[in-house]
């Protein structure tokens, strides 16, 4: 199911363009482009290629902006993930993207297919997935459809992720009233792939033969389409065309192995997955990024049933299914790779140099539409941003974790991976909020010792034609690049959702940021516990304020907008603290992100099993705040180290703001500052941490697969 | 000792398989190979491991349908003289569909898939894979899967509890899955057939955090030197 | 008490994953002449009366926008 | 052609972990009087004939260790 807008405009009149989402400007654009009416299959592919989804009509002027190159890039924008070069031979491509909409409708089988999706891109390059993040967020834990939906969503995630034996390796998950009714489940995947046997998507060749393999075709998503549908399905046929995709694990395990054969064999030209608008989208983009056209014809394309029309072949979202090009030579090996791999295969077309996307069955063309027209000749919308004076959303819970390492013993080295974004910030903020989601996961790799290579993102929005979620979107995309360019970490690829609104309201606006970075060795990633008599350090240019912090919220009492950073300081403490990791000369390090030193704090020791004793006075008079704000202020650039006394106080000096705050001891955990003093017991605070479980353990079964 | 590892579609931990039956010989790619469903030639092959993943989706129940291909005719003829034979989760899970092992594995108690690390106590059996493991000894490895609980009518469980095919049990209290005995993993009569369904493949080296489960792959080199 | 037998199974349309790796299969293991296979579940279970089963479905024990199920009752 | 209908269901004795499950959500949901609830797979299929059926039922689609299967045959 493509995440297209759920409100369209005009829909309650009665024609096709209006109800598969066009304009009826936009439709008189095709019109005037075609020097003619589309037939049924060609307005079927305009209107998709012409969503949001596929054609970021509101967002792509504004990811022009974006910095996207840098000496490690292999792959960036355009391709279906990004990659960077992680030496001796090998990258690391990686990208996330949602599946919101699809969740909310079938928690299960949307997420799962979200997973599906995303780990194609990946294999798409020719890459191998090693591992899998998430980033969710869904209303508050306590009511019956967070429940319904966690339930769902983490078992549909798990499900395809296990039986593809690609583990999660880290996530984020946050429970706020505004996602109630629109979860966000957002899925990164990283995959790694030796550099010279990576493919890109661009067909090329005239004469080079199309080779669709994977599942079979069947009428799955093609949703909104079937207003197209020929006279003879009446309504009771409704059965007939389903909406909900579901995700096939073993055929996508089959087709992974497959790819990855057909170019260890350097069997192909080019290589796509189909994901969105099926065999249209692939097929059009690879003839426009290639600068050809192409010919495919849907009486060869396999089916899963047979009386499908051409249009519904063309906009099928069936999932697990790949489409290359392939030299006319080589293509028997390919079929033959495709059946010893178990997998459908057919050569259903060819690329031409017409610059024409012709449809055709068994033979007849059924449709002929300019690639250019189709591909880029969608109109591209301005954003009318405008600074709301004013703005509401229902206000509560965090979980969130730092880098996952991964070894990567064919490069001689590892990787570490990481995703945040906090909505709530966003929402006061969206420059900074977004800025900071940058930088935490530039902090997340730093506490293991790495150092950013590349970044994706996931734009996540309500409807862009308001001006105030415009604004939103508008700011945060310069806060990311803002801080892309700071950190020297291009952003290699991505994904917009926008549209992520119900009656109720839109969500908070939600960039997700993941960060794929280096480290020279995984057994120094600092992920250690600490140790009884550790000296504790707050290292790192932070300067906390309750501003948008999770006790605000508790208090109910969200204020507008966050105070600003500059990012060179803070940079410089992601460096110190990384250089740090990597001499070993801390154990612990973590950095302050959600409910500030405290919580940090807390987390520390309820990992470990050890309390300590913290005083935050140095942080009082250094900042000038409040006890409260030193205690529980947020912002970016703090980190809590800790180890060996005399090492840590190396630390100081080096233009880092730096202080000793404390040490690791007892059974408690104690922060005081000025009067302020928080005291929990090490087990308290862990059993307050695990109930969260509990509280969003799903009442039903599990069942249903 | 030359290692066969077999490739379903759907198998997914075939590579750390092979790396582990590599590792086990002191390194080296030619120690091991990957073993096509389809092929029947287990010639030059010393030792045979049947992989995890999900063979076949694990549609139907898991091992049903790889039971059937080519390959496992020939393992089950490699097994009858006496080859060596491990299979680890989906392949603990197609040498009992096949009847090469005793019983059959059901989904887990609480029907959610498990993924942790874990303790096992070495059991008596008379085992090529345990000659270098003490018996009563705990290892630690990783407990990865959704349909490990492992049943036997009461009369099989008996039998295999007498003859000493309880190869390795749960530690107390760490039974994930509902198993009879704490039965983790059951070897053939022979004891040339072991299967198990936590991951010794993912606990070779230094940095996964244990390296306890290359005693396994060891083991069979080692009995050959002593016999 | 009743006795209910709820047959639930992929809709029409829908992939059937299971079904179709079973077909597929068939006949490597020398089961030939065998199609247009569909693999689905069974609930079986004892319950007061019959009037809320339907919901139990719904709710439940079937996934209505991809499975369609039956209720047979017996006694 | 016969179309084929095969129950399979979990051996009387044995743990259905699924059928638990169903159980022990029902009253959260307020399903009361619903119980012995037991979860089992349908095969349904086209067969040349119904004389390999049971060897299929037996070699492939029910394990007999755990399962007991039930074939129903239409036309
Ligand atoms: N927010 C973003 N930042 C950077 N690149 C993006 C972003 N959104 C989309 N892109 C890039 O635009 C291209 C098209 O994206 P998408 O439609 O999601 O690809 P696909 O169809 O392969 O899933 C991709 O190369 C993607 O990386
Ligand atoms: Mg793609």
């Amino acid at each position: 199911m493509s995440e297209q807008s759920p409100h369209r405009e005009n829909s309650d009149v009665q024609s096709p363009h209006r109800e598969l989402g066009l304009t009826d400007h936009e439709f008189e654009l095709i019109c005037e482009k075609m020097g003619r009416e589309p037939n049924g299959v060609e307005l079927a592919m305009f209107s998709l290629l012409w969503s949001e989804h596929c054609a970021y009509k509101h967002s792509r002027k504004l990811l022009k902006n974006l910095p996207t190159e840098g000496p490690r890039v292999v792959m960036g924008p355009g391709e279906n993930a990004g990659a960077v070069d992680i030496g001796n031979g090998y990258s690391v491509a990686f990208k996330v993207e949602s599946h919101n909409h699809p969740s909310a409708v079938e928690p299960f089988q949307g997420a799962a297919t979200g997973v599906g999706g995303i780990l194609r891109d990946v294999i798409a390059l020719g890459a191998r997935p090693i591992a899998l993040l998430d980033s969710l967020r869904f209303g508050e834990p306590d009511t019956e459809r967070t429940h319904y939906l966690v339930d769902g969503v983490v078992r549909g995630i798990g499900h395809y992720g296990n039986s593809m034996g690609i583990p999660t390796v880290g996530g984020e998950i946050y429970f706020e009233p505004p996602y109630e009714q629109n979860p966000l489940v957002n899925a990164m995947c990283v995959g790694l792939a030796r550099t010279d046997e990576m493919v890109r998507a661009a067909a090329a060749g005239a004469g080079n033969k199309v080779v669709l393999f994977g599942s079979l075709t069947g009428r799955d998503g093609i949703g909104g389409a079937s207003v197209l549908a020929s006279a003879e399905l009446d309504e009771g046929d409704d059965a007939k065309r389903p909406t909900v995709q579901i995700g096939d694990p073993f055929e996508e395990s089959k087709l992974l192995e497959c790819c990855q054969e057909l170019l260890a064999e350097d069997l192909l030209v080019s290589l796509q997955d189909l994901g969105a608008a099926g065999l249209t989208s692939s097929a059009g983009e690879m003839a426009s990024a290639g600068g050809t056209g192409i010919d495919i014809d849907v009486g060869l394309v396999p089916l899963r049933e047979a009386d499908m029309e051409p249009f519904e072949i063309m906009v099928s979202e069936s999932q697990e299914r790949m489409l290359a090009v392939v030299e006319p030579s080589k293509v028997d090996a390919v079929l033959a790779l495709c059946t010893k791999w178990q997998t459908a295969s057919a050569v259903i077309g060819e690329v031409t140099d017409s610059g024409t996307f012709r449809i055709l069955k068994n033979g007849e063309t059924v449709g002929e539409i300019e690639v250019e027209d189709l591909v880029d000749g969608c109109p591209l919308y301005d954003l009318e941003p405008e600074e709301p004076a004013e703005w509401t959303y229902p206000n509560r819970e965090t979980i969130a974790a730092d880098a996952a390492v991964l070894n990567i013993p064919e490069s001689d080295r590892a990787i570490a991976v990481a995703i945040d974004g906090n909505g709530r910030r966003v929402a006061c903020d969206p420059f900074q909020g977004t800025v900071e989601a940058t930088l935490e996961c530039a902090a997340n790799l730093a506490t293991v010792g790495a150092e950013p290579l590349g970044v994706t993102n996931c734009l996540n929005f309500g409807n862009p034609e308001k001006p105030g979620v415009a604004w939103q979107l508008g700011r945060a995309v310069e806060g990311l690049a803002a801080a892309c360019r700071a950190l020297e970490a291009p952003v290699v690829g991505g994904n917009v959702s926008l549209y992520n609104e119900t009656p109720q309201g839109p969500i908070y606006p939600t960039p997700v940021v993941g960060m794929v970075g280096e480290l020279p060795d995984p057994t120094r990633v600092a992920g250690r516990p600490w140790q009884d008599g550790d000296a504790i350090a707050l290292i790192g240019p932070f300067d906390p304020s309750l501003a948008g912090s999770e006790l605000e919220k508790q208090r109910g009492q969200l204020s507008k907008g966050l105070p600003a950073h500059e990012i060179a300081p803070i940079k410089d403490a992601i460096s110190l603290v990384r250089d740090a990791v990597r001499t070993g000369a801390v154990r612990t390090a973590t950095d302050v992100s959600d409910g500030g030193v405290v919580t940090a704090l807390a987390e520390l020791a309820i990992s470990s099993g050890i309390g300590c004793e913290a005083g935050l006075d140095p942080v009082i008079a250094r900042r000038e705040c409040d006890p409260e704000d030193a205690l529980f202020g947020e912002g970016p650039g703090g980190f809590i180290l800790a180890g060996d006394k005399a090492e840590l106080e190396k630390l100081g000096g080096q233009g880092v703001d730096f202080e000793l705050i404390g040490q690791v001891t007892g059974n408690e955990v104690i922060a005081a500052a000025g009067e302020s003093r928080v005291e929990i017991l090490v087990d308290e605070a862990r059993a307050a941490f695990e109930s969260l479980e509990e509280r969003i353990e799903s009442d039903q079964a599990g069942l249903t697969h | 000792m030359k290692w066969g590892v077999l490739q379903f579609p759907g198998s997914c931990d075939e590579r750390d398989a092979l790396n582990a039956c590599q590792l086990a010989g002191g390194g080296g790619p030619g120690q091991a190979r990957l073993v096509w469903h389809e092929e029947t030639d287990l010639s030059g092959l010393d030792g045979i491991v049947v992989p995890g993943g999900f063979s076949y989706g694990d549609y139907l129940r898991a091992g049903a349908i790889a039971r059937f291909s080519p390959a496992m005719t020939a393992v089950a003829e490699f097994a009858a003289n006496g080859g060596p034979v491990l299979g680890i989760c989906n392949g603990f899970q197609v040498l009992c569909e096949s009847g090469l092992l005793p019983g059959a594995l059901l989904t887990n108690e609480r029907t959610r898939f498990i993924c942790r690390q874990g303790d096992l106590i070495v059991g008596e059996s008379d085992s090529p894979f345990l000659a270098g493991l003490e018996a009563g000894s705990t290892i630690s490895i990783p407990f990865k899967h959704q349909s490990g609980r492992f049943f036997a009518p009461p009369e099989l469980l008996e039998q295999i509890e007498s003859r000493g095919q309880v190869a390795f049990r749960y530690a107390p209290g760490q039974n994930p899955n509902g198993s009879l005995n704490d039965i983790a993993g059951v070897t053939n009569e022979a004891g040339n057939v072991l299967g198990l369904m936590p991951h010794p493949e993912h606990a070779v080296e230094a940095f996964s955090g244990s390296t306890d489960g290359l005693a396994i792959f060891q083991g069979p080199a080692l009995a050959g030197a002593a016999s | 008490m009743i006795q209910a037998r709820i047959l639930i199974r992929p809709k029409e349309g829908i992939l059937d994953a299971q079904g179709k790796a079973v077909e597929a299969a068939l006949p490597a293991l020398g089961f030939e002449g065998v199609g247009h296979v569909r693999v689905g579940r069974i609930v079986e279970l004892e319950a007061e009366s019959i009037d809320r089963l339907e919901e139990l479905c719904e709710k439940l024990l079937a996934n209505p926008l991809i499975e369609d199920y039956e209720i047979e009752t017996i006694g």
